[in-house]
């Protein structure tokens, strides 16, 4: 149980992400941006789904992808809060992807090199190159926001502010994430630190930000302890199959 | 005189005209609009669709929706491209959709108000819109006939996942039935008008048809989109919203009830229940982003100063 | 089944409103405000729930004003489309309030005229008095807004302009609300028109505000044919009630 | 020293110290400070309750929400009217608490969320609230006093509703009871820790009991609210989330668990889940605001010089 509920939390991760980049839909600063945020939602949304179905094989109770997405609760899901924040303005998007991204690529890296499960073999191979996309992606754009106007530079500065607070759970090892990465499933969260701030530094140089002292990072995501916000957002997305008990979509 | 000769010559011989050949201004001006209006369709289309995205109601529903989505934007973005190539730029069109100037298709100022209306859309709009679109693959316009190409490839995929949708309610449970024959009742008319007015009240047409804009007449696409769209309801055991709906024999063809045209230029004219939602949603859009693009202009020409300076 | 209907969609326009205005709380521009809208709110969801039991009464299936709340989807919703218009700013909600309790306050007092409806009856007394402090409240902030400074104007401006197409909608009865005028439960809608429009002549006179000429009304909530805010607004709602089928609360 | 002596005799012959009274500076400071945290803790504890309003599952719960959260709002504006009879304006304590200057109770910097946590905050916030402002009824100093008979009247009804959603969800389906103890769980801690640091840790008690601003230490008044809450929990079959408490017999009262203080300071000082979304949700109602406050004020002008004009 303990390798499906690490499973779930990476699952969470990406679909909350998904969801929230997916709802800039029809309304981005740009036309360009209008074709990369689904791209970026659908490569979130994709991995999602293929977590959610090796987590309900390994839990073995006949639970779809479906009914891991549209019937747990808020206190039942176990993203990291960072993936659940506002989306705000374009500067905290871009930067929450970027965050995100920074660890997940290494995070990909490491576990092609040493998971015994096949499917998340599968996955980290495909969501590395994802990840190195979105990477470069909103990396462009914070270096574009944070050294462009005076407005831009503000604004950068003010997502950085909200959001740096919130990297520090990327790193952290629930009790069932810990069990994961003994068994030899996913590697150890804490060892991809070296590489997240290597991205966020180089990018962060060429956006002219600095990266705050964060004395007490926020956390709390996996122990289903999120913000106000997610439970917003899943009455939302949960509404119309709830609705509808049992139905076939 | 002779230059139109000439013109209609190269038309009528089938060969593509491209952005630098010498074109009359009633040609250029004809293909700017439609142009123009169909990149729009594809954006503001965006909103009515995009609505649903957030409750879709299973995540292999919500992917192919975002996917969706997103052609849309690429569609978009292509025609943008076409219209360029004629001299009009991308901020100049957006400009006149924000200020009521240019149309897009009036089937987008209907609201979306249940999932069964996505599968609808898929089906009979996009179905529609490739009766309308397939011709223009052959456009004497070289680039919006190439763009269109892709287009319709597309467009082709949307609707048989539209398709899909709705016979995954059609055969669900009756409350999914029920929402699927709702939300064909109020599409189904709004559709049949995509093809624009009878042939004998239509402006453009005669030019458009001689330029090979267009080739074949408003009535003569209805009634193809009719003809392939009854069987299909059938199927579905579906029933279609128009009591005059009958096959004639004669003219191997459906003969259908009136048409309300009030309602069609009600709409035409910028008074569909959504019309207001719509410009609001998309100048919304684009003003909240202006710091961004205005951003994004500043740092490149910082890079390029420091370039230069560099070098 | 007619009178039933018609009572529905009085209770519909009245919890839709009041809904909106409540989505105000802890968010108003002014604390005195953040008093007054949960008041008018609380006014408008009283209404409601005595409609809703009255109409389940007379449908008589045993459903309660909580099923008919939290259970009809947006098709199944009558509301008037003026009532669901997003809240926009402050002076779109206050006017939106002026529109709807300057039709409501007469044809409540023509209800207690007239109505053979002893509950009916009861409603019409204590909302007819509610009505009158919204005209009151909302009234002043219309003139205040209106006659303010150059923003306050063109917002309110922009309000008229937004909210007028869709108060056609409030003199228009449905077969349901004509069959219950021909039964001598409700009065006729369209004779509300006189009385409406000598407020809102005042309230406007007063505000330096002009009504459009409105070529084309926007109807069509008496069929269930909604807006897109609507279904967000009701997925919001439901959420819990229906996440817990059958649990009391 | 002689003036502090006169003032110190009134307050122990237990007479109201009133706005127009001479006071000790330190007496106005400490009442400007606390009487204006309390104003602010019932603003911003309009938002983690506001939260639920638009999702309350009946409409009887959602009324009587709207209500309490509308009390709310009544008591923070008397007890800004009485912090301003000491010479603060509202405005002034607004821009204190958006600067972060003012505090507010760290309560309100834990989200809310489920919709028992809406019972819970009624019974445990507000049960322990009522704790600490009984015994301010007798506050020396007259206007807190008087605004804070009305509060306690009122809170205690919130605190009897509360504790009747809870019985509702203990009495409920086995979701709904989880999901009471689940926020009996979360929030027991912080609502112990609403009574403030150890009695040997706090700062302000010593000179506030002299002054009868406060009557009973933080130690006291939490056991009273632990002592009356325990029973309750029992009887609605919910466990206190605190292994270590147990009746003492010799004491008559319960012995709790150690509190963790790290919790108590990183939220106090600011570092609580929800602190800056709390804070940037008051500012952006403030800002948004500022236009309608302005256009007010501008319209109440005009009136003033056309009345003045027509006599």
């Amino acid at each position: 149980m303990a390798v499906f509920e690490a499973i779930l939390e990476l699952a969470d991760d990406h679909l909350v992400l998904g969801h929230r980049i997916s709802e800039w839909c029809g309304h981005a600063p740009m036309l360009e941006e209008d074709l990369a945020m689904p791209n970026m939602a659908l490569d979130l949304i994709g991995t999602a789904r293929t977590l959610y179905d090796r987590a309900a094989m390994l839990e073995g109770k006949g639970r779809s992808e479906d009914d891991m997405a549209y019937l747990r609760g808020e206190r039942e899901y176990r993203n990291c809060l960072l993936v659940e924040r506002p989306n705000e303005d374009f500067a905290h998007t871009m930067l929450r992807s970027l965050y995100f991204a920074a660890f997940m690529r290494p995070f990909w890296l490491a576990t092609l090199e040493m998971t015994t499960d096949e499917t998340v073999r599968g996955v980290a191979g495909k969501a590395e190159k994802e990840m190195a996309y979105h990477i470069r992606h909103a990396g462009e754009w914070v270096i574009r926001l944070g050294d462009g106007t005076e407005e831009s530079a503000r604004r950068m500065r003010d997502a950085v502010a909200a959001l740096h607070i919130y990297t520090g759970e990327l790193f952290e090892s629930s009790p069932a994430a810990t069990e994961a990465e003994a068994e030899g499933v996913l590697p150890v969260r804490a060892d991809m630190r070296a590489a997240w701030e290597d991205v966020i530094g180089q990018v962060f140089a060429e956006a002219l930000l600095e990266a705050p002292e964060v004395p007490y990072p926020q956390t709390g995501g996996r122990k289903g302890l999120h913000g106000e916000g997610l439970g917003h957002l899943l009455a939302e997305m949960q509404s119309v199959y709830r609705a509808h008990p049992g139905a076939t979509w | 005189p002779e230059f139109l000769d000439t013109f209609q010559k190269r038309i009528d011989a089938e060969q593509k005209i491209e952005p630098t050949d010498a074109m009359p201004e009633g040609y250029r001006r004809t293909l700017v609009r439609q142009i123009g209006q169909h990149a729009h369709s594809e954006i503001v289309g965006m909103l009515p669709e995009g609505n649903w995205i957030t409750r879709a109601p299973s995540l292999r529903r919500k992917a192919a929706l975002l996917a969706k989505v997103q052609d849309e934007g690429g569609h978009g973005l292509y025609l943008y491209s076409a219209a360029e190539t004629l001299g009009v730029s991308r901020e100049q069109m957006t400009e006149e959709l924000h200020s009521g100037k240019a149309k897009y298709s009036s089937i987008f100022n209907y609201p979306t108000l249940t999932w069964a209306d996505i599968g609808i859309i898929g089906w009979l709009v996009d179905g529609a819109a490739i009766m309308n679109q397939i011709p223009l693959c052959r456009c004497s316009f070289g680039p919006y006939a190439r763009a269109m190409i892709r287009v319709c490839k597309e467009e082709s995929f949307h609707q048989r996942q539209g398709y899909e949708i709705v016979m995954t309610l059609a055969q669900g449970t009756p409350e999914q039935k029920a929402m699927a024959q709702d939300a064909l009742n109020r599409w189904w008319w709004p559709s049949i008008m995509m093809f624009g007015p009878h042939d004998a009240d239509s402006q453009h047409s005669d030019q458009s048809m001689a330029w090979k804009i267009k080739r074949f007449t408003n009535d003569e696409l209805r009634q193809k989109f009719i003809d392939a769209t009854v069987p299909q309801a059938e199927y579905l055991d579906l029933t279609i919203p128009d009591p005059d709906l009958k096959w004639n024999e004669a003219k191997q063809g459906y003969d259908h009830g009136p048409i309300d045209w009030d309602e069609f230029w009600r709409v035409v004219k910028g008074h569909g229940p959504m019309a207001r939602d719509r410009i609001k949603d998309r100048k919304a859009a684009w003003d909240n982003g202006a710091w961004v693009r205005e951003a994004a202009l500043t740092h490149a020409e910082k890079r390029r100063a420091r370039k230069m300076a560099a070098e």
